[in-house]
């Protein structure tokens, strides 16, 4: 049975190969085998889930060695997997919501020519995602690490032509790139503390050496979990994610890899618990984040990008969770699980959206959709509402459970991120109700299609007419029934998993659990919660609900130019980083010309100087040779007496 | 009388010839000085050749006269067919070649 | 003067006819064989030229000079087989000449060298033939002034001076004797016997005869000067030791002497004599050798002299000159030790450096091998100071593969030719390489073994001398050394930059196809360069078994 | 007396080259054929050499040894450890591809006189080169090696003065100084720094008494032979600064920009995937066996200078603007890696650096090679010059990605392996180094994403419209370099098993030992 567990990367990995090794001929069938490896992958870990199932919960983890990867004295890199409860949960998550994408890719990516090379792509992402998971030392993940950031460049940049997809890819994979080294010296300080960097001997032999060294390497991880889950600072590459296609930015920027932080940080449970400093600091960049996504998120005009702000301020709860250390990773998880069914199905109701407004991504261009596209917008609403958190629905679970854990952290911190997380829940409501009334309520504001040369981005799905009005329709079957799915995973999953704790004890075995014994008692930060959330959808609703929305956005408040501006954090980066990093590289090519360079040609430059000047005494007079003659040898004569002398 | 003063007397003609050929601008003479210069050397070698009381010093003087001989044809000969090209026995107009 | 001295000299003078004997001298013939054949075949080839009508007297000068030196050489190979060079290394001649391996060693050397250039010399086929008669690189006739109604009558009657052959000979005869000399007279008429033909033929070149007649004046003016320091010097060291034997004199500075007469007594003690003497006989011989400050002579005469010449000098008139340099420092000096070091590492230093500093600029082709060749004698005399066998067997090595290079060099400068004769002008060589690569490729390699490049016979001399050089604890020279070597090393790359990656002239020069007298000097020459760079050992064990004077 | 292999693996190439330059002008076709021909028999033979090579057995093995200049104490002396074995393996197989890839750049552009062969030399020159790299790999006497080190910079200045891209060929003047610039530049550099060394194996002779790696190697072990401090460290540096040009190590890193920016893209590829390794290898071979203690002295400067090259290579491939430069910046980058893992002195270190060689020579020519295919077609060297290639020429643009994420080392790529070890290695000599390397992975990512943007993304530039994608003989150039790539990258146990021994030795040599982890010196206390 162990020895399946490589099928689960095999075959999507084998898809990739065919797909972007076959050329043309395959264009036909492509997508087809795409699909199928996708699934089978899916099918394969649901053999696994079942199998694991079958042993009793202590003993479930699974393990399979393949070869040894990189054998150099003293430092084994092993091609070996471990399969337990925690890395289930994602292969499930991965290869289901991922087969379901796939599915919708075959409608949305219809009338792309490189359709088969996108599925090429998503197939290397799931083979790349899948070895992450079920690594089993740091060094394999880190190859999964980097191989979801190359998947993710090449499908965010799948519009070439597009120069702003061609940088936004640079862009991630780059940021990505910051906390991947975060992720490379985290392996080195292991390897140079424990001799070792497999998660089994690492992680139980935290306890034997020194607080500090643990909270380097735990920094050391959360940086690398910044950038892979666009946490602040390392944040602003997701925003201009939202380039590639929509179910790209579905299951990739919202459903599985943008939360490998999170898995990494509660795999690396046992690091983080011998430091806590570095629990503090997941705990802190997990609540500016979830607030910062969420500001953004209220601010956005652009569908997806207000989604991707979302999907950033969840994150930040999930890390948040993952702070809190055994009273959160279960939730954190959860939330995890939870949040991919909803914000899969937002982005695919999203990219159905733009399916029928000719490829339009301007809320404010939007407007009394809902009897256009019914199945889209009662897929799109459940799932809305399943993010806010409403009663009863998974967001609210996984959502409430993580706000109650972060009261339970205790003292000051408690309160304060229980406040935090509390907020977050409103602001969220906030706008993801903007975003519901601006796209399905209200009067049409529907604009006429944009030139296709002029704007940047040109979706495939319908051929476009510049200046023809959008008539908006529903989506074709291949897209609608995931969405469906994922609609039911929203409002179901939650009070599957959470019903006698399941999820929990599920997890239990692998990343330990305490109950969070919270200050107040769990009713009433549910009825806050709740309260809290209505609020924001009641303001919502005063805002945009009320009165007709101008179509093109209103200057607005400083705060709000600076929300719509990513909080002026790509400024910050564009004239820190970039200006300087040009500056430096400009002055550095002149040094390296003039100096570095000059030393050299100016050593030959004296040399002939010196030889132009030398040569001169050569004026061609005999007279002057015999000079030179008669003066040497009175040198020679006074040197040699010289000598004698002293 | 001391032989040393024939040497004293040697080295100042040395001296003089070797001036010459410095300070001279006609091929011939400088070419004299050289002549005296040799010369200079033969008195040296007689005196020392009586000093030390052995003919050595003597006959070496015989061989340099040869020798300054055999000098004076070739080196005429060369000045001579420069003179006839040139028009000019000057060392320093026959400066074609330098730096 | 005492009056008993005057009649000691009186009566030795009285002595032998008192007893009425002239025992005459014993001269070793078989040993001086090489050198009595060069000269006599110089005697015959001044008959010859008096004798033999004008037509035949090319073909039977080159044909009796290269029997002569062929012959020489063979002697020189049958003395050292015969263990003259080691075991039965002896003083011949009353001591006047010494047969010892250095000696035949470089007479061997020198007479190879000399093989080559008589085949330079006798090249006819370079220019294009005048009134149907092939012309060589010499005036028809050198007492004509160029351009005279004499001369234009000279060229008609296909008149070719034959007598640079015999001149050759007799400068080759010199160069024999040159290291050989066993005494400071020796040492001087030998000097004379070899510069007086040189300085001739300096003179007689067929194109460019105001630069040729110029280079002649200037060598000769220059030459006579030093050789008057060197006599002068000779004469002082005499005054020292009141001799010129070597043998004597050694033994008089570091104090072995025997019998000390009063005069000898108060003579050795004036070091003034000793040191002043020998830093003349020094300057002497290092002008010849084209050591800075005495090199200015070099590039003029190089420049001005007939190209075949100017090879022959740069080659032959080095290894002579090295070779007596080399036995006046260890057999007669060897006491001053302490004193001439310093002073030759002075010497050898400015010589690498300015020889190679001052080449960078250079812009005709001959004048660039003249200073390279300046640069040379700097590295070799770094292999002069150490004083140690291997220090002498490297010199030798260093000689011998040098002097083919420069030869095989020098003549393929004759090849490239325009309208006014060899084109030596840098310009001219542009795109040579496209032209014709073969000698381009050629010259290059000559090129690439004088900046030293491995694999080149340039590599293994340099590298057997730095060795021995280093090994005398001369570890400072070797790094000037290498430094002036990468110098050097800027200028022979340029020219080969020039000959291969630059565009061809339209007006540039073309290649003359020579006779097979060129072609062999330059084969040879290729071929001495790439054995003494790829398997230099047998040499190295010639040179090392040659590695001991005879005192 | 068995069959010498080594000498054999070297002639061939060089019997090769000369008869390829015997080739008439008009056989130019022939002459390609004849050198492809013998580069590959000598690949075969070179696979006969790993074949042949116990990972387990001696330290050197295929020995051969003859007396050569018993006066300079010279033997022909040859012998291969795990890591030459590595090399000569890697410099045979790229020479096939190189010669591939460069299959019409020496074509005469106009008809010029018959005796005027640039196609046949092109050629015969980068056999000639094979074979002195091989030899320089095998030579096992100190002299040998030199030899071989200098000689073989003559062919390659012919090769990077003589032709030029295409693009700039031939009558454009102001390209063609520009090339003698960057030839005699190379030339001069490598010189300069042979002769130093020459004087340090001058030095070396006077204090050993003997060349033979071997015998000093063992007189120093048995204490026989002792040389004072201040001796060895400046036999070191001499004999560092030259391996230091050819590597090349900032500052002496200038001359490979013009080099491989001036120099036909095979011949690029022939200088810092193959010659240039000599010089890092030689560190590894003769730096620290030789003079042990030397190499420990100087190791903070020279770990100092790594670090620099590593960024500043980086940094001024960011603000080229020129393909080729952008890639020797890179290299120069990469350079830095390798005497980093080098002189970190940890098994991890030392295995990586040699692997890092291999990898590294490998990816560069995927890269370059490619870029070269690109050059040729538009004519210009020029980033600014391209644009939307992916478009026209996918194929194209898919190698070129994949060449450029071996340079950024992208895990599952051969690049990776090396990178890593090399940074782990340091991290444990020295942790600093460690972190500060690894800003070299981020500026990897800019640079060559940056280039790959720029030329292959966006809207079709016009000049690109009509560019046609990968002929037949390119893609049999690059698609085994890639398919070697992803081997070593996801199994690269055949090449760590073949090097670990020898770096074993290496650290033996050296008198160093990886640093234990913590926790079990804690156990240990």
């Amino acid at each position: 049975m162990e020895n399946l567990i490589a099928l689960l990367v095999a075959a999507p990995l084998l898809g990739a190969a065919v797909l972007l090794c076959g050329g043309r001929r395959l264009d036909r069938v492509g997508h087809w085998i795409g699909t199928a490896l996708a699934a089978a992958s899916f099918v394969v870990g649901v053999v696994l889930f079942g199998a694991m199932l079958g042993y009793d919960a202590e003993a479930r983890t699974m393990r399979q060695h393949l070869y040894s990867w990189i054998p150099v004295e003293g430092f084994q890199g092993d091609i070996a997997f471990q399969l337990d409860q925690l890395s289930m949960t994602f292969v499930l998550l991965i290869t289901g919501v991922g087969t379901l994408i796939h599915i919708y890719s075959i409608g949305y990516m219809e009338h792309d020519e490189r359709r088969r090379r996108f599925f090429g792509y998503l197939n290397l992402f799931l083979a790349a995602m899948l070895l992450l998971v079920v690594a089993d030392n740091y060094l394999l993940l880190y190859f999964g690490w980097e191989g979801v950031g190359l998947a993710s460049y090449l499908l965010i940049g799948f519009w070439q032509h597009k120069p702003s997809a061609a940088t936004a890819a640079k862009k991630a994979f780059i940021v990505n790139r910051v906390g991947d080294m975060g992720l490379s010296i985290a392996i080195m300080l292991m390897f140079t503390t424990f001799g070792t960097f497999a998660f089994g001997p690492v992680l139980e032999a935290t306890g034997e050496t020194s607080e500090g060294k643990m909270t380097a390497i735990g920094l050391m991880l959360l940086l690398a979990a910044c950038g892979k889950s666009a946490q602040v600072p390392l944040q602003s590459w997701l925003g201009d994610a939202m380039e590639g296609p929509t179910p790209v930015s579905a299951l990739i920027h919202a459903a599985t890899m943008v939360t490998a932080g999170v898995y990494l940080i509660t795999r690396s449970g046992a690091i983080f618990n011998a430091a806590p400093d570095a629990q503090t600091a997941v705990v802190a960049v997990g609540a500016v984040t979830l607030l910062f996504g969420a500001i953004v998120g209220c601010a956005k005009d652009d569908i997806k990008k207000a989604l991707a702000g979302s999907t950033m301020s969840q994150i930040g709860y999930m890390i948040l969770a993952a702070g809190l250390g055994p009273i959160g990773y279960a939730f954190a998880i959860m939330h995890l699980v939870t949040h991919g069914f909803f914000k899969a199905g937002l982005f695919l109701g999203a990219g159905s959206v733009m399916h029928g407004m000719n490829d339009e991504v301007d809320m404010r261009k939007y407007g009394g959709l809902r009897k256009y596209m019914p199945v889209t917008f009662v897929t799109f609403g459940l799932g809305y509402l399943a993010i806010i958190g409403f009663p009863g629905l998974s967001g609210f679970f996984s959502k409430d459970k993580i706000i109650e854990a972060a009261f339970a952290s205790g003292g000051a911190q408690g309160w304060i991120l229980g406040t935090v997380t509390l907020l977050g829940a409103g602001i969220t409501a906030y706008y993801m109700t903007r975003v519901m009334i601006l796209t399905f309520f209200g009067e049409k504001r529907w604009q006429p299609a944009p030139d296709p040369d002029k704007t940047a981005s040109v979706e495939p799905g319908i051929e476009v007419h510049p200046g023809e009005m959008p008539h908006p329709h529903e989506s074709p079957r291949s897209m609608t029934i995931p969405m469906i799915v994922l609609a039911f995973g929203s409002v179901f999953a939650g009070g599957f998993f959470s019903i006698g704790d399941r999820f929990v004890n599920w997890l239990e075995p692998v990343t330990q659990f305490d109950h969070p014994h919270p200050p107040i008692s769990v009713p009433v930060i549910t009825g806050m919660t709740v309260a809290v959330l209505l609020a924001g959808v009641a303001i919502a609703y005063l805002q945009y609900g009320r009165k007709p929305v101008p179509v093109v956005a209103p200057r607005g408040s400083f705060v709000t130019r600076a929300a719509r501006r990513d909080l002026l954090q790509d400024d910050f980066n564009h004239v820190v980083l970039v200006r300087g990093g040009e500056h430096l590289t400009r002055s550095l090519v002149y040094v390296d010309h003039t100096l570095v360079d000059g030393v050299v040609n100016g050593t030959a430059a004296t040399v002939g100087g010196l030889s132009g000047r030398l040569r001169k005494l050569q004026n061609g007079y005999a007279r002057t040779y015999a000079v030179s003659m008669f003066g040497g040898t009175a040198i020679l004569i006074a040197a040699t007496l010289l000598m004698r002398a002293v | 009388m001391n032989p040393v003063n024939y040497l004293y007397l040697a080295a100042l003609l040395f001296t003089i010839g070797a001036a010459g050929v410095l300070i001279r601008r006609n091929a011939i003479v400088v070419f004299m000085c050289v002549e005296l210069m040799l010369n200079a050397c033969n008195l040296a070698f007689v005196a020392f050749s009586r000093m030390h009381g052995n003919l050595d010093g003597q006959i070496i003087a015989f061989f340099t006269m040869v020798v300054a001989a055999a000098e004076v044809v070739v080196g005429l000969a060369i000045i001579v067919s420069l003179f006839r090209t040139r028009h000019s026995a000057s060392v320093d107009d026959a400066s074609l070649m330098k730096l | 003067m005492s009056a008993s001295a005057v009649h000691s000299l009186w009566t030795t003078v009285a002595a032998p006819g008192a007893d009425g004997g002239f025992t005459a001298p014993h001269i070793e013939y078989a040993q001086l064989s090489p050198t009595l054949i060069v000269v006599g075949a110089a005697v015959v080839g001044v008959l010859v030229e008096a004798v033999v009508p004008r037509k035949a007297r090319y073909h039977t000068q080159l044909f009796l000079s290269v029997v002569a030196v062929a012959a020489a050489f063979a002697a020189v190979v049958a003395l050292a087989a015969g263990g003259y060079g080691t075991t039965k290394a002896q003083i011949a001649a009353e001591g006047a000449i010494a047969v010892d391996g250095p000696a035949l060693f470089l007479q061997g050397t020198i007479l190879l060298a000399s093989l080559i250039a008589v085949f330079t010399f006798a090249e006819r086929r370079l220019d294009p033939d005048a009134h149907g008669n092939r012309v060589d690189s010499f005036a028809a006739q050198a007492a004509s002034v160029p351009g005279s109604e004499s001369e234009k009558a000279a060229v008609k009657a296909g008149f070719t001076t034959t007598e640079v052959f015999p001149l050759l000979l007799f400068a080759i005869a010199g160069m024999l004797v040159f290291p050989a000399a066993n005494d400071l007279l020796t040492l001087f008429v030998a000097l004379e016997v070899f510069s007086l033909p040189l300085y001739l033929l300096c003179a007689v070149a067929r194109r460019k005869r105001l630069m040729s007649q110029e280079a002649a004046v200037k060598y000769f003016l220059l030459g006579a000067f030093s050789s008057a320091f060197l006599l002068f010097g000779i004469a002082l060291m005499y005054g020292y030791a009141g001799s010129v034997s070597y043998a004597r004199i050694a033994s008089v500075v570091d104090g072995t002497v025997k019998q000390i007469d009063p005069a000898l007594a108060d003579t050795m003690g004036n070091d003034a004599l000793l040191l002043i003497g020998a830093a003349m006989i020094l300057m002497g011989l290092l002008f010849k050798v084209g050591a800075v400050p005495f090199h200015m002579w070099t590039p003029d005469v190089y420049q001005g002299a007939p190209t075949p010449v100017t090879g022959f000098m740069a080659a032959a008139t080095k290894v002579a000159a090295f070779g007596a340099l080399l036995r006046l420092l260890y057999v007669v000096l060897p006491g001053l030790r302490w004193d001439w070091r310093p002073v030759m590492w002075a010497i050898a230093i400015i010589t690498m450096l300015g020889g190679a500093i001052v080449a960078v600029t250079q812009t005709d082709m001959k004048r660039l091998l003249a200073y390279s060749s300046i640069a040379h004698a700097g590295f070799i005399l770094a292999g002069v100071i150490a004083t140690r066998p291997e220090g002498i067997s490297s010199v030798l090595f260093y000689l011998l593969a040098y002097s083919f290079v420069t030869i095989g060099a020098f003549a393929v400068v004759t090849l490239v030719r325009d309208a006014g004769g060899e084109a030596t002008h840098l310009s001219k060589w542009a795109g040579l390489g496209r032209r014709s690569p073969l000698v381009a490729a050629v010259f290059a390699v000559f090129l690439l073994a004088f900046a030293g490049i491995p694999l080149t016979s340039g590599f293994a001399g340099k590298f057997a001398v730095f060795k021995a050089a280093a090994e005398g604890g001369a570890g400072a020279l070797v790094v000037v050394g290498v430094i002036s070597s990468a110098i050097a090393a800027f200028f022979y790359i340029r020219v080969i930059v020039l000959m291969f990656f630059s565009e061809p002239r339209a007006d540039g020069p073309t290649v003359a196809v020579p006779s097979p007298l060129t072609t062999a000097a330059i084969g040879v020459g290729v071929a001495v360069t790439l054995a003494l760079g790829v398997a230099p050992q047998y040499f190295l064990d010639l040179a090392g078994q040659a590695g001991v004077f005879v005192r | 007396m068995s069959f010498p292999l080594l000498t054999v693996t070297a002639v061939l190439p060089a019997a090769g080259a000369i008869l390829t330059a015997a080739v008439p002008a008009a056989r130019r076709t022939a002459a390609k054929w004849l050198a492809l021909a013998f580069s590959l028999a000598t690949l075969v033979l070179a696979a006969l050499v790993v074949v042949r090579f116990e990972p387990g057995g001696d330290r050197y093995q295929l020995t051969e040894s003859h007396a050569w200049i018993p006066d300079f104490g010279v033997r022909y002396e040859l012998g291969v450890d795990g890591i030459a074995v590595a090399l000569i393996a890697l410099t045979a197989l790229l020479i096939p591809f190189i010669i591939l890839a460069g299959w019409h750049d020496a074509d005469p552009l106009e008809t010029k006189s018959s005796r005027w062969r640039p196609t046949q030399g092109f050629f015969a020159l980068i056999l000639m080169v094979e074979a002195m790299v091989i030899l320089s790999f095998e030579a096992t006497d100190v002299f040998l090696f030199y030899i071989f080190f200098e000689a073989m910079l003559i062919p390659m200045y012919f090769l990077i003065g003589g032709f030029g891209d295409r693009a700039h060929a031939g009558t454009d003047g102001a390209a063609a100084t520009q090339r003698s610039y960057a030839a005699v530049k190379f030339l001069l550099y490598n010189l300069a720094g042979g002769l130093i060394m020459l004087a340090a194996v001058v030095g070396l002779y006077v204090v050993a008494g003997s060349f033979s790696l071997a015998e000093i190697a063992e007189a120093r072990a048995s204490g026989e032979l002792e040389m004072a401090a201040n001796t060895e460290r400046l036999l070191f540096l001499g004999f560092f600064f030259a391996f230091a040009v050819k590597a090349p190590l900032w500052p002496l890193h200038t001359w490979l920009p013009n080099a491989m920016g001036e120099a036909t893209a095979p011949v690029a590829v022939l200088i810092t995937a193959v010659v240039d390794k000599v010089g890092t290898f030689a560190m590894l071979r003769f730096c620290l066996q030789l003079f042990p203690e030397a190499s420990k002295w100087a190791t903070p400067v020279i770990i100092v200078l790594a670090l620099v090259s590593i960024v500043y290579g980086a940094l001024l491939a960011v603000g080229q603007r020129d393909i080729k430069r952008l890639i020797a910046y890179a290299s120069i980058s990469h350079f830095g890696f390798i005497v980093l893992g080098i002189f970190a002195m940890t098994s991890q270190g030392q295995s990586g650096a040699t692997l890092y060689m291999v990898n590294h020579g490998i990816s560069t020519a995927a890269l370059m090679l490619v870029a070269g295919f690109l050059i040729t077609r538009r004519g210009s060297r020029l980033i600014a010059d391209y644009g939307g290639v992916q478009k026209v020429a996918p194929v194209l643009a898919g190698t070129f990605l994949v060449g450029s994420l071996a340079t950024l080392s992208l895990p599952g790529l051969a690049p990776f392996v090396s990178e890593f070890l090399v940074l782990v290695g340091a991290f444990a000599a020295y942790p600093v180094a460690g972190v500060i390397a690894t800003l070299g992975i981020v500026l990897a990512a800019l640079y060559t994403l940056v280039l790959y943007q720029r030329t292959m993304t966006g809207p079709v530039k016009a000049e690109v419209r009509t560019m046609p994608d990968l002929k037949a003989r390119e893609l049999v150039v690059v698609a085994p370099l890639i398919a070697l790539l992803l081997l070593l990258g996801v199994f690269p146990k055949p090449l760590t098993d073949i090097v670990n021994p020898a770096v074993q030795h290496t650290m033996n040599d050296v008198r160093k030992t990886d640093p234990t982890p913590e926790i079990e010196a804690e156990a240990a206390k």
